[in-house]
């Protein structure tokens, strides 16, 4: 989609009748995100519980981490086994893997994944990449910190890391999900302006609501 | 026709225990599909964690009345199927509220849900949604030509529109049952099936790779949560239908469990060895083999019955 | 392919070049977008498509999505420091970028590499291409919808990878040519083990061609779709099993034999009418062939040896100036490096030809016209491209 | 090779042929003469597949160097077209009727180094990077490590080195 799709337009219905179209009011919802209470603890710890067994990964490969995806999905690693699953649309899913670097471009379309994403979520990232810009610290068009964009529930290093090491992760992030500890999406609420002025920041031509759900 | 308030409660309890078979059947055919690929696959209970992970979500969004109510139409269009048709046969509790001319309603009941999801998924103003629900339209209908004439058929045979009569006339051995007397009818039926369990190689309405995930791609949370209760209630309702109508019914739970499970196990076989058809070349597919085999089937049935 | 446009009225009217005349404002075409986040793209690209009913009218690839500046960030680093980088270019089957890269230095500095290297180097390629044809093969029946051919292949794929990480430790990316070599030979007992893995691959292949090649289904939906015209070979710049497909015998092994192809013994694979199925099965002979070659190579190669040229000081290491181009034939199609250097310790320019770059953009944008929606994730997984060598 | 280069001498304004191999040839030609050069190759001496165009950028001498890597596939040759632009109005014939894809690498051109191939489809649509507002980044004189530092947080605690500088360091600390 490009800046002009967005702009107020006059446009022919079939009928010939004209009418104004703003997409930024009539297409999305300019609303900002809300923060969840937990519910009381025992039930609380219930539902985190179900949270933690049944992980939805989003079918997103952003990055060379995506060619690790395929062997835990497959006999070798098998990630189903621990109630590790994968989906293709975005408001399926609570787990956002970051697969490596992101360079500008896909930083949008993560963010708004991301915010499309139905709570409570979490972002996994891979790789050295995420964490300070790996192999790619000083190239023009990679990020160097995902954490100053999203809200980061694990760090898994490596470049790239193993099948192995992403069971291991994701197993922590079960652990950090029991404990009730996997509260991003409520950092990302609270922190919002301050995430949303560094993702402004890099994204230039920003040709999208602020949050768009 | 008597009937007992007391019913109610059996049914309510027999839609209960069909969920359950239902969530269960589902987690084992995906380890035995995992097992073909030679995964281990999901623990047999992981339906079960999904389904309250999806109902704990904390935000869901809608777009809209119709929204809300797509999965709701597709829900009922399953319980509805499963309330009359007779889970166990000669059973005074589990008959659930099936009636003289129940066939009439079931078959209206299985394409129920299909026209609601429409509307919700059209509502949602996704693109792909749009676009598979189109698609599922086309397909349920082709599969809905030679599902109906099996039916037909059937009562034909049993000059009977309730499938409580068709269960008794089967009764006493399996030389009685549809598919030894009249075979060329269930493999119509069976050819139906394959088409409306929206398993490979038909389908393409829920396909990831070709248009992602079709109807429901943006169902989420509690709405994901009514189309997987009913993604383990509808089929189980159909397999029952089918087990009764064509393979002699059940008399105990038991029975019931082995027989839907053997007759469910036929869509996976086929599903898991077969890539899926685009939605043309599947409509072709039942116009050009399945109509005719049912029209045959059917014209095979009246010879028989004089 | 039979053309469908015969049976099609005459809308949406067409230019005089051919191309489709659209106007989106009158609500009879929509527009989606296939990707970035979509399950049938390979890796992180996107389509834009513009549809009038089932069928495509207007295609348009987004890419980028994955650029990291490779060849800007190779122009600050020095010969040996690109090394580690080089691989990452394309992350299913790094050993052609670390090759390429490694012969263009070499002969722009005048390094003649040992004999056991140029062994090693040969296999590595071989079992590089093997690795990747397996995963590809997974992802095309995928995209029709046979996920369980794509568990088979990623099976065997990963003892593959065991094989690899034996050699150098690395299971992804491997960096075992450095410029100059290799870093070192197969390890004792690697032969009954490579052809314990080989064996497994064979009896897998065999499944393959019962479930997937034999299918009535597969069949249906492939045969026919995606044609390449060999007229478009060079009009596009298609290489590779693309147009080894069209029946155009293009082969850079036998071509401009690099290595140790000339000692092998094998024949360019070719085809006729370049459709899905035909890529498909091209694919599955150029996985038996590789099988083949590996043997041949294992057979022939000298275990022992010295496999490192005698360098100079790396931090001092400068190439006088010139430039080359040094090809060699990846599992898509020709992959090539063009290297330059000005006579300082730092590459002047370093470009990197992949075949993705004409086949998923000028290629693609032809071929998803008129074809269904459905098919264009086939479509895009048969011509086997990686974003990430597209962008660099 | 040599008949060849001779060949075209005799036509076109062909200069420095540097024969890197047995079967690639590399030289230098007039841009005025190019593209005529290059239609040439494809139509009567059968290089007909376009392996590469790129850039070089050689900052000093304030030219840009174009490649054209042509390939003949009968003959198993490759030549190398080198043609120099001038690097403050870098403008240059498109070449996209010849081959589909050369619009795909001028459009990267334009994008990377800018320079303009004016006529060729979609040139000014941005292909790889999305709302670049600095000087195209392929070019020498951007400084890709500033930029990513000013631009991208650099996490705190890391020391970033320049590679070259590590490396002595850390391996040659007495040179």
């Amino acid at each position: 989609m490009s800046s002009k799709d967005l702009e107020k337009r006059r446009v022919t219905g079939p009928d010939g009748e004209q009418f104004d179209v703003d997409p930024m009011q009539d297409y999305f919802c300019q609303e900002r995100p809300k923060e969840h209470e937990p519910a009381n603890r025992i039930w609380e710890s219930f539902l985190n519980w179900a949270r933690a067994e049944s992980l939805w990964i989003l079918g997103y490969g952003t990055g060379c981490g995506a060619i690790e995806m395929r062997p835990l999905m497959t006999p070798r690693f098998d990630a189903y086994r621990y109630g590790i699953q994968w989906r293709p649309t975005p408001r399926q899913s609570n787990v956002l893997v970051i697969g490596g670097y992101l360079s500008v471009k896909t930083l949008k379309r993560v963010i708004r994944s991301y915010e499309q994403m139905q709570g409570p979520k979490y972002v996994v990232a891979l790789g050295s990449c995420t964490i300070n810009g790996g192999m790619y610290w000083d190239s023009y068009n990679t990020i160097n910190r995902l954490d100053k964009y999203l809200p980061v529930d694990i760090y898994i290093t490596g470049c790239m890391p193993r099948p192995e090491s992403l069971l291991a992760g994701f197993e922590a992030l079960k652990k950090l999900i029991r404990e009730g500890k996997g509260e991003g999406q409520n950092l990302y609420a609270r922190n919002f302006d301050e995430y949303k002025a560094n993702q402004k920041k890099i994204i230039r031509d920003w040709d999208m609501p602020d949050y768009n759900w | 026709m008597g009937f007992e308030p007391i019913k109610i409660l059996y049914s309510l309890l027999s839609l209960f225990i069909i969920f359950n078979i239902g969530m269960l059947i589902n987690g084992i055919t995906r380890k035995i599909g995992a097992r073909v690929g030679r995964r281990h696959g999901i623990r047999f209970y992981q339906p079960y964690i999904d389904l309250v992970k999806n109902y704990a979500l904390r935000s869901n969004i809608t777009h809209g009345i119709m929204f809300y109510l797509g999965p709701v139409f597709r829900l009922t269009g399953g319980i509805g199927v499963y309330l009359f048709v007779p889970a166990i046969y000669g059973s005074e509790y589990f008959g659930n509220f099936s009636f003289a001319g129940d066939l009439v309603l079931i078959t209206y009941f299985i394409f129920f849900g299909t026209l609601g999801m429409a509307l919700g998924a059209g509502e949602g103003g996704h693109p792909y949604s749009a676009i598979g629900i189109s698609r599922g339209l086309a397909q349920v209908t082709a599969a809905e030509i030679p599902l109906v004439i099996a039916f037909l058929g059937a009562a034909i045979q049993y000059q009977s529109l309730s499938v409580t009569e068709m269960v008794a006339l089967q009764q006493g051995g399996i030389q009685n049952w549809t598919m030894v007397t009249n075979p060329l009818l269930t493999a119509v039926a069976l050819i139906a099936y394959l088409g409306t369990m929206m398993r490979s190689p038909f389908d393409i309405v829920l396909a990831p790779q070709e248009i992602p995930i079709g109807p429901p791609t943006e169902y989420h949370s509690t709405f994901l949560g009514v189309l997987q209760t009913n993604r383990a209630i509808f089929p189980m309702a159909k397999t029952v239908l089918f087990m009764n109508v064509f393979f002699g019914g059940a008399t105990n739970w038991g029975v019931l469990i082995l027989k839907v499970f053997l007759i469910y196990m036929w869509s996976v076989f086929v599903g898991v060895v077969f890539p899926r058809f685009r939605v043309d070349h599947s409509i072709r597919w039942f116009y050009k083999y399945a109509l005719p085999l049912g029209l045959v089937a059917l014209a095979a049935t009246s010879l028989l019955i004089k | 392919m039979a053309d469908i446009s015969k049976y099609r009225d005459f809308f949406p009217p067409k230019n005089p070049d051919g191309t489709n005349i659209i106007d989106l404002e009158s609500h009879k075409f929509v527009k989606i977008w296939q990707g970035p986040q979509h399950p049938g793209i390979t890796g992180n690209m996107s389509l834009e498509l513009i549809i009038q009913g089932d069928e495509v009218m207007e295609c348009k690839t987004h890419v980028g999505y994955l650029h990291r500046g490779f060849e800007k960030l190779m122009e600050r680093r020095k010969f040996i420091q690109c090394f580690p980088l080089v691989c990452r270019i394309a992350v299913p089957e790094p050993d052609f970028n670390e090759y390429c890269f490694a012969a263009t230095v070499e002969e722009l500095a005048g390094i003649e590499i040992p004999e056991a290297a140029v062994w090693m180097r040969t296999l590595i390629l071989e079992m590089s291409r093997l690795t990747s044809f397996l995963m590809h093969l997974g992802g095309q029946s995928g995209a029709f919808g046979l996920g369980v051919v794509a568990q088979w292949t990623n099976y065997v794929r990963d003892l593959m990878l065991d094989r690899f990480e034996e050699i150098s430790g690395g299971r992804i990316y491997r960096m075992h040519m450095p410029p100059g070599g290799v870093r070192g030979l197969t390890p004792d007992g690697f032969d009954a083990r490579m052809e314990e893995t080989l064996r497994t691959i064979e009896d897998v292949m065999k499944d393959v061609d019962t479930t997937l090649f034999n299918n009535a289904v597969f069949k249906r939906r492939s045969v026919g779709l995606g044609y390449i015209d060999p007229a478009w070979v060079d009009l596009y710049g298609i290489t590779g099993p693309n147009a080894r497909a069209a029946g155009v015998p293009k082969d850079v092994r036998k071509d401009y034999p690099y290595l140790k192809y000339p000692e092998l013994d094998f024949d360019v694979i070719t085809a006729k009418d370049s459709d899905i199925y035909t890529r498909t099965d091209l694919r599955r002979r150029e996985i038996l062939l590789s099988i083949d070659l590996i043997r041949q190579i294992l057979a022939k190669m000298p275990k022992t040896g010295e496999y490192m040229a005698k360098m100079p000081n790396v931090l001092h290491w400068r190439i006088p100036k010139g430039e080359t181009y040094i090809r060699s034939e990846c599992t898509r199609g020709e992959y090539g490096f063009y290297t330059v250097t000005d006579g300082s310790g730092y590459p002047r320019r370093v470009n990197v030809r992949g075949p993705s770059y004409t086949h998923a953009v000028a290629l693609m944008e032809r071929m998803a016209i008129d074809c269904n929606i459905a098919d264009t994730a086939g479509l895009m997984l048969s011509l086997h491209t990686y974003p990430p060598e597209i962008e660099r | 090779m040599k008949a060849l280069i001779e060949r075209l001498e005799k036509k076109f304004r062909v200069t420095d042929p540097v024969m890197q191999r047995a079967d690639e040839t590399f030289f230098t030609v007039d841009k005025a003469d190019a593209v005529a050069l290059i239609t040439h190759l494809r139509e009567r001496e059968g290089f007909t597949h376009l392996s590469f165009l790129t850039a070089v950028d050689w900052l000093e001498d304030g030219k840009f160097q174009l490649t054209y890597l042509l390939n003949n596939n009968a003959m198993k040759a490759d030549v190398g077209v080198r043609v120099f632009l001038d690097r403050e109005r870098p403008v240059m014939e498109s070449v996209h009727h010849l081959w589909k894809q050369a619009a795909t690498y001028q459009r990267e051109l334009k994008e990377m180094f800018g320079i303009d191939f004016p006529g060729s489809p979609r040139i000014d649509e941005p292909f790889i990077l999305e709302g670049w507002h600095d000087i195209p980044p392929y070019r020498r004189d951007f400084d890709t490590k500033k930029y990513s530092e000013e631009t991208y947080f650099p996490r705190p605690g890391r020391t970033t080195h320049d590679p070259a500088d590590y490396m002595k360091q850390k391996l040659y600390p007495e040179e």
